[in-house]
């Protein structure tokens, strides 16, 4: 269980004269879920677009289950079993919400032609049906998602990762604007992936007592760089991180 | 009643053409009905959209034909008259077309007439002139690159051929352009002692002015399009020098067809071009010529146009003495005009060929 | 040599043309996100209503123009956002561009049904002077035609870019619904928009005219060439339009001589395709800014 | 100041609040918490004139605002903070700034406010001249909260200011908008983040389905064990 | 499908069937290009509807599939093997002109398939050699099959009528297979969907592909219709009247083209009474139906039908209270 599955090297990425992210090293082992907290704007974002090719780095590279993502597609990465939400609000807004989490799931399974001649569902809807129901979405289930509330496209976001069964999800600030009830609910999902699946997670997220209550691991990043690692009781106390971001 | 079908582009790029068209047919026919209609019977005059489109032209002429007229009138442009011609000839219904392209009329259809020269029968008479009283020898071109001009292009290349003028410059040009500041420049450009130009009427209002502007200094030399009322409305004193051919015209000094021109205006509010003139000129061929014949049967109709020689004194709404020839290709007297002071000028007049 | 002058003044000339057309374009982006499709039928327009003004009222020029001012105002600039902008701006892109795709065929049709559908000529500005640049030759037209083409694109950036209404416009542009939460009257800034549009689109059709002559069918070649200046200039910068405009304006003229005649027309839309692969911003363009 | 009296309301067809009643004083913080889809954010849409109201009415300080535009409850002082991201894209951090006074007779204050605002949010300040879109998701935010205060508004709504911010940022938010209540301004929030929220607040709203299930002081809301069954599980219905 | 939905269709086809008989030549000329534009429609229904690709070549294309088949026909070769070369060619071309779609989205896409659309009509127009240029081809065959002519319009509709039945087949069966979701989420939003393994780039392509390949089958058909084919005929202007049926009808519904392209061909039929006015009536039409009914003749259906629907729904979740 010490298998390294995501390996960051001295990742860098620069707009114009701003350095977003600047020579941040990591890994990940399997089964660990890693928090990343950091100020607004310290970069926790950036480095996931980076890592998941949705934006390339100025510098450093990225190996998951080691293979260098160097270039890779982010279609590609959730083929290989990445998952991933966004900070932002990202569903399939003028699609039901069946529709949305099938989705998430069926480009996992068969081939191209096989999706276009053989239409069997291969137990997708079944299975967004429970993840539907996990979330409490039921009565919602034949509406477009775009008419949801806040939270509960963000459920809706947090289903889709969890639909195609990832090894490896990288969670960007998933608690916003969640009711705390469906948090627990959402805390209670992710840890029994990890332990019954060992998924591994990786979670940026300023809710505190999400992210102590249930990480192994936090990493703290200020303006790009890596300012502080260790368990949560460690970070809790540490000086530095109370400063720059936890605040009095 | 005798039903008339008038198939012309009221819409899309062709309707400035197809309008004139449509308005001279209505003029005639109005005077037809006013003068007794044909046989007695009043005309009634059902009117159609191609919408420049020959598809669609095609199938405004099957529609017509459905709903039982005895003539059709149009279309003008030739794309669509070589469709559609195929449609009026299959049900043997006589056709006059506005179009000029040299191969409506040869392909041994025999419901299809002219009202027009085609451009096969206008270019030797230009070239003719060119040759001898102007001995050109080094011409540049300008022409319309649509079907439009293409016909006319390939028909003067085949005269400069047997003339043995030099082509010292080709430039086709696009449909509706404005800018023609490289035209002119590479006509100018080119050491040749004349420019012949085959564009539509604004496009060579539009040419006119640029020549002017940057003074190309040769004469210009085209077709009614260059040279009618129209082009000389919109060129203003840049149309001054422009010469050459043209057929049925506005302004050839005939009493006839300044009349017909004066009636038109007073009724449309606008100056009618050579389109006008042949749609006015086929109504009033149909009229005499059904007479003639005495019923209106249509083969015997289409037999008759063949070889028919119609006077303006036996039918006067013809304006001049036309003859068709047994492909409905027709032809009589053109003139060879030269603007001066935004008039044209007839400097000699081209009997038939 | 002189050749080449020639047609790089005649190209710059043309170009100014394209540009004041091609602002429309930009400036109903920036502050409206709105493609019009009928933009090219919004400058052959006014021209009409000069000629109404003239033949029909019988009054002299200048009057005309101004009469054409108000009714471009009235009828491009309120009507068309009032019944046609407005209803449709929650509606997404799409449906209104449609619309402008009907609205286009409905102006340039009105005016063959109602004036006529040929040419007409159309009195110049100007004076028709033509002067001799080491042989080759511009005319005043020319001259004047650059220089308002300039003179409305600089002030309008400044207009858009230095000003708080100007804010607005692209406030309203770019997020109409926070807009209106902070009290902006989004209505009204709509409403702006499609009036400098009016205007613009006036003096464009009066300063084209002459040279174009006024035709029902001019907006659609006209169209699209603004178009192409457009994008390639940069569809977010007004002065886009401007680089946009002069640069096909020459390459037009450029491959005309020196490629091929039968193919001008394709060099611009080849062009066009590379600017968009390359670099879809446009020359002037800027980017758009972070999308995840 | 404001009271809800009886509203119903809802998107197209489909009725969303059911007769939600409340009043709240002011110069006081009042929060609203609830499950997602309660139909908090819509309560806002209806007081901010963005709802179609079936009926019910809505006062403001006594007067019938009941399905007014958006331009009149600002002109009335009433300023609103929607949930998610809200900032015109391509403009500046500044000109973002700015139009949050655009409605201001006093434009001088406005640029006076601007450079206090960006005092106490001193990232805002760093990014002036930045497109907004180019900030981060919690950068944003900060500019949202600043550009609702430049105005001196009467009631402020704002809408689960915490999503995205950092911990710090999140109190010192709190911390703005209790002086702002000190100042006499009528406060109503939406919170997820109930505990510091309910702790900075005078009164709490627990709102369920569309409706009014409890209000009460904040300080007793947060003791009553039914809130807090609310929070870990189970129906209020089943509590009570 | 629900029982009601498959009579209705049941119904439909065979009121198709019936339809021409009995009619004039017109009529069932315009019947039979009224199915061609049914099919080019929905491959653009796909594109723009569907995908949310906006293409304005789908003129374009079905000039590259009436060239084909005109040139192949003209050649000896039989129509069936043509109408294969057609939609091939349209289907590999529209795959590179997916190329640009990669890389940009919206309206700039819409320039780059317009100014594809305009060389292309250059191309047609000055490659005499092999397309007559500006005179176009004339004269192209119909099509025999195992000694049943088409020469006669009643025939050759018939013949329209199954490939028209067939491509509809076929495009029903592409949106309701898992690629009509990922068609829909990538008209939706893109990055997500690339985060979920759907690869967009592909996708894309496949979109403009199969488009392109239904006008390529459209264009197949119509050379053989008219019997004339010029570059005009697929200009940018026809381009636009094929968005606007898709548009009219109602995008991204699966009967919107069909009903699109019969309102785009056959109103200025019904309004021919008004003569010269009919576009400016049409245009007005068309403004109108934009104005109240984004989502076309279809959608305006949906709204009538829920105007007439009286009262209000409950939220979805008051059955089920709060479950917290
Ligand atoms: N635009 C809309 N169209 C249709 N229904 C909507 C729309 N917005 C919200 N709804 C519905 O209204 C209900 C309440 O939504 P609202 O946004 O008010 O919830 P909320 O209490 O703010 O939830 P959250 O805590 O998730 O923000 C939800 O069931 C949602 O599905
Ligand atoms: N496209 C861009 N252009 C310019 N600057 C950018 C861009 N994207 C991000 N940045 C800058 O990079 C920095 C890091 O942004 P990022 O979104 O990664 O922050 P974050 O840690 O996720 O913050 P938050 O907690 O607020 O979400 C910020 O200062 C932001 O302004
Ligand atoms: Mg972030
Ligand atoms: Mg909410």
């Amino acid at each position: 269980m010490t298998e390294t599955v995501l390996s960051v090297r001295n990742m860098s990425k620069q707009f114009g004269g701003i350095r977003a992210v600047n020579n941040v090293s990591f890994d990940v082992k399997r089964g660990e879920i890693l928090g990343l907290i950091g100020p607004n704007g310290s970069g926790k974002s950036t480095l996931f677009n980076c890592i998941l090719g949705q934006l390339r780095p100025s510098s450093g590279h990225c190996e998951i289950k080691g293979r260098s993502t160097d270039g890779v597609r982010p279609a590609d990465l959730s083929l290989m079993g990445v998952g991933r939400t966004f900070q932002q609000l990202s569903v399939f807004p003028k699609m039901t919400v069946l529709d949305n989490v099938i989705l998430a799931g069926q480009e996992h399974e068969g081939t191209m032609l096989s999706r276009l001649f053989g239409p069997s569902d291969a137990g997708l809807t079944k299975k967004a049906e429970q993840l539907i129901e996990f979330f409490r979405l039921t009565p919602y289930r034949d509406t477009e998602a775009g008419s949801l509330s806040y939270g509960q496209q963000k459920l809706v976001d947090a289903a889709m990762a969890f639909m195609a069964g990832p090894d490896i999800v990288l969670l960007d600030e998933p608690a916003g604007g969640v009711n705390l009830t469906m948090l627990a609910h959402l805390k209670e999902r992710l840890m029994t992936y990890n332990c019954e699946h060992g998924t591994t997670f990786v979670v940026i997220e300023h809710n505190m007592e999400f992210v102590m209550s249930m990480c192994t691991r936090i990493i703290v990043l200020a303006q790009g760089e890596v300012i502080a690692e260790g368990r949560p009781e460690e970070i809790r106390t540490n000086q530095t991180v109370i400063d720059a971001y936890l605040g009095g | 009643d005798v039903k008339i079908g008038s198939i012309v582009e009221l819409s899309g790029p062709g309707a400035a053409a197809g309008t004139n068209f449509r308005d001279g047919v209505k003029l005639g026919f109005e005077e037809v009905n006013a003068a007794g209609g044909i046989l007695g019977e009043k005309v009634q005059l059902l009117e159609y959209d191609s919408q420049t489109d020959p598809q669609v032209s095609r199938a405004m002429v099957q529609k017509a034909i459905d709903e039982g007229v005895y003539v059709i009138t149009g279309t003008v442009y030739s794309s669509s008259t070589v469709v559609n011609m195929l449609v009026a000839q299959q049900a043997g219904i006589p056709q006059f077309t506005g179009s000029e392209a040299p191969s409506i009329t040869q392909k041994g259809n025999p419901y299809i007439f002219r009202t027009a020269f085609g451009s096969q029968k206008g270019m030797p008479k230009v070239a003719k002139y060119m040759a001898e009283e102007m001995g050109i020898k080094k011409v540049a071109i300008v022409w319309a690159n649509t079907e439009f001009g293409k016909g006319g292009y390939g028909a003067f290349m085949e005269q400069a051929k047997i003339y043995g003028f030099e082509i010292v410059a080709d430039v086709p040009t696009e449909q509706a352009q404005t800018d023609f500041s490289a035209d002119v420049l590479k006509a100018k450009n080119s050491g040749a002692d004349a420019v012949f130009v085959y564009l539509t009427e604004e496009e060579s209002a539009r040419f006119l002015r640029e020549a002017q502007k940057q003074s190309i200094g040769l004469p210009m030399i085209g077709e009614t399009t260059l040279i009618g009322a129209k082009v000389i409305e919109l060129a203003g004193d840049a149309a001054n020098g422009a010469m050459g051919h043209v057929g049925l015209t506005a302004d050839a000094g005939i009493p006839a067809v300044s009349e017909m021109v004066a009636r038109f205006k007073a009724k449309y509010n606008y100056t009618p071009d050579h389109n006008a003139i042949k749609g006015y000129t086929s109504a009033w061929t149909i009229k005499c010529v059904t007479e003639m014949i005495g019923s209106t049967d249509r083969q015997a109709f289409a037999d008759k146009m063949h070889g028919l020689t119609l006077t303006a004194a036996e039918c006067p709404g013809v304006l001049m003495d036309t003859s068709w020839d047994d492909t409905g290709e027709m032809s009589r007297e053109s003139f060879f005009v030269v603007v001066e002071g935004g008039k044209q000028t007839v400097k000699a007049v081209l009997p038939p060929n | 040599m002189v050749e080449f002058l020639q047609l790089i003044l005649s190209g710059l000339a043309a170009g100014s043309i394209y540009a004041l057309a091609a602002v429309g374009f930009t400036l109903l982006w920036q502050a409206s996100q709105t493609i019009n499709f009928a933009q090219g039928e919004f400058v052959m327009l006014p021209a009409f209503f000069v000629l109404v003004g003239m033949t029909v009222l019988g009054m002299p020029m200048w009057p005309s123009v101004l009469f054409a001012l108000v009714l471009s105002l009235l009828i491009l600039g309120v009507m068309f956002k009032k019944l046609i902008v407005e209803p449709m701006l929650p509606h997404g892109t799409l449906p209104l561009v449609i619309a402008t795709i009907a609205l286009g065929l409905l102006m340039k049709e009105s005016v063959k049904e109602f004036y006529g559908a040929t040419a007409q000529p159309f009195p110049p500005v100007f004076p028709q002077t033509v002067y001799n640049i080491a042989g080759a030759s511009i005319s005043v037209q020319d001259l004047g035609n650059l220089a308002v083409s300039m003179l409305a694109i600089a002030g309008l950036q400044l207009f858009l870019n230095r000003t708080r209404t100007g804010r607005c416009m692209q406030a309203t542009a770019q997020n109409p619904a926070v807009a209106e939460i902070l009290g902006v009257n989004v209505k009204r800034m709509v409403m702006y928009t499609f009036l400098v549009n009016a205007a613009l689109a006036t003096v464009a059709s009066v300063l084209i005219s002459p040279i174009y002559l006024a035709k029902f069918s001019n907006g659609e070649t006209l169209g699209l060439v603004a178009f192409i200046a457009a994008i390639v200039g940069g569809f977010n910068q007004i002065r886009g339009a401007l680089a946009g405009g002069l640069l096909i304006g020459v390459i037009d003229n450029l491959s005309a001589v020196y490629i091929s005649a039968a193919y001008r027309n394709a060099v611009p839309l080849i062009l066009l395709i590379v600017i968009i692969l390359v670099r879809p911003q446009g020359l002037l363009g800027t980017s758009e800014g972070r999308t995840v | 100041m404001l009271e809800l009296k009886n509203v119903t309301g809802g998107y197209g067809r489909i009725t969303i609040l059911n007769g939600t009643s409340f009043e709240i004083p002011r110069a006081s913080i009042t929060t609203i918490i609830g499950p997602n889809g309660a139909g908090k954010s819509t309560v806002f849409k209806a007081i901010f004139g963005l709802l179609t109201i079936h009926s019910g009415q809505i006062l403001l300080e006594g007067e019938d605002v009941t399905r007014r535009k958006p331009a009149e409850m600002i002109a009335r002082g009433v300023t609103y903070v929607p949930q998610g991201r809200n900032v015109v894209p391509q403009l500046s951090v500044f000109h973002n700034l700015e139009l949050g006074g655009i409605t201001s007779k006093d434009q001088a204050k406005v640029r006076r406010r601007i450079e206090e605002v960006m005092d106490q949010f001193p990232m805002l300040r760093e990014r002036r001249d930045q497109k907004a879109i180019e900030l981060s998701g919690g950068q944003q935010k900060q500019l949202e909260v600043a550009r609702a205060l430049l105005l001196d508004p009467k009631l402020l709504l704002i809408d689960e200011p915490s999503i995205g911010l950092s911990p710090n940022l999140v109190q010192e938010v709190f911390q703005t908008l209790i002086r702002l209540r000190d100042q006499g301004v009528t406060i109503l929030m939406v919170e997820q983040n109930a505990k510091a929220a309910l702790a900075v607040s005078d009164y709490g709203l627990v709102l369920e389905l569309g409706q009014t299930r409890m209000h009460d002081r904040a300080d007793k809301l947060l003791a009553d064990p039914r809130v807090g069954q609310l929070f870990l599980g189970g129906h209020i219905e089943d509590a009570a | 499908m629900i029982p009601l939905r498959r009579l209705l269709v049941g119904i439909g086809v065979a009121a198709l069937i019936v339809a021409p008989i009995g009619q004039g030549n017109y009529i069932i000329y315009t019947l039979s290009s009224w199915l061609l534009f049914s099919i080019a429609a929905m491959g653009l229904n796909l594109t723009l509807g569907y995908a949310g690709q906006v293409s304005l070549a789908q003129a374009g294309f079905m000039g590259i599939g009436a060239y084909v088949t005109a040139l192949m026909t003209l050649a000896g070769i039989h129509w069936l093997f043509a109408a294969v070369a057609s939609i091939s060619a349209c289907f590999l071309i529209g795959l590179m002109l997916g190329y640009p779609a990669l890389r940009v989205q919206h309206h700039f896409l819409a320039f780059v398939t317009l100014a594809f659309n305009t060389l292309l009509f250059l191309v047609l127009r000055n490659e005499e050699e092999i397309t007559g240029g500006s005179f176009g081809l004339v004269g192209m065959p119909r099509p025999d099959f195992f000694g049943f002519s088409t020469m006669k319009n009643l025939q050759f509709y018939y013949f329209t009528l199954v490939c028209f039945l067939l491509a509809a087949g076929v495009m029903w069966w592409i949106l309701r297979s898992p690629w009509g979701r990922a068609f829909k989420a990538l008209r939706e939003n893109p990055i997500r969907a690339e985060s979920l393994g759907l690869k967009i780039r592909r996708q894309t392509l496949l979109a403009f592909a199969f488009g392109s390949a239904f006008a390529g089958l459209a264009g197949a058909l119509q050379s053989p219709l008219v019997q004339f084919i010029e570059p005009s005929s697929f200009g940018l202007i026809h381009s636009l009247k094929l968005l606007l049926m898709v548009v009219v009808g109602g995008a991204g519904y699966f009967f919107g083209p069909m009903l699109g392209a019969a309102v785009v061909i056959l109103l200025p039929e019904v309004l021919r009474f008004t003569e010269g006015y009919y576009l400016i009536i049409y245009a007005v039409l068309v403004i109108v139906l934009m104005v109240y009914s984004p989502g076309g003749l279809i959608g305006l259906g949906r709204k009538l039908y829920d105007w007439m629907k009286p009262g209000q729904e409950a939220r979805r979740d008051i059955e089920q209270g709060v479950q917290l």
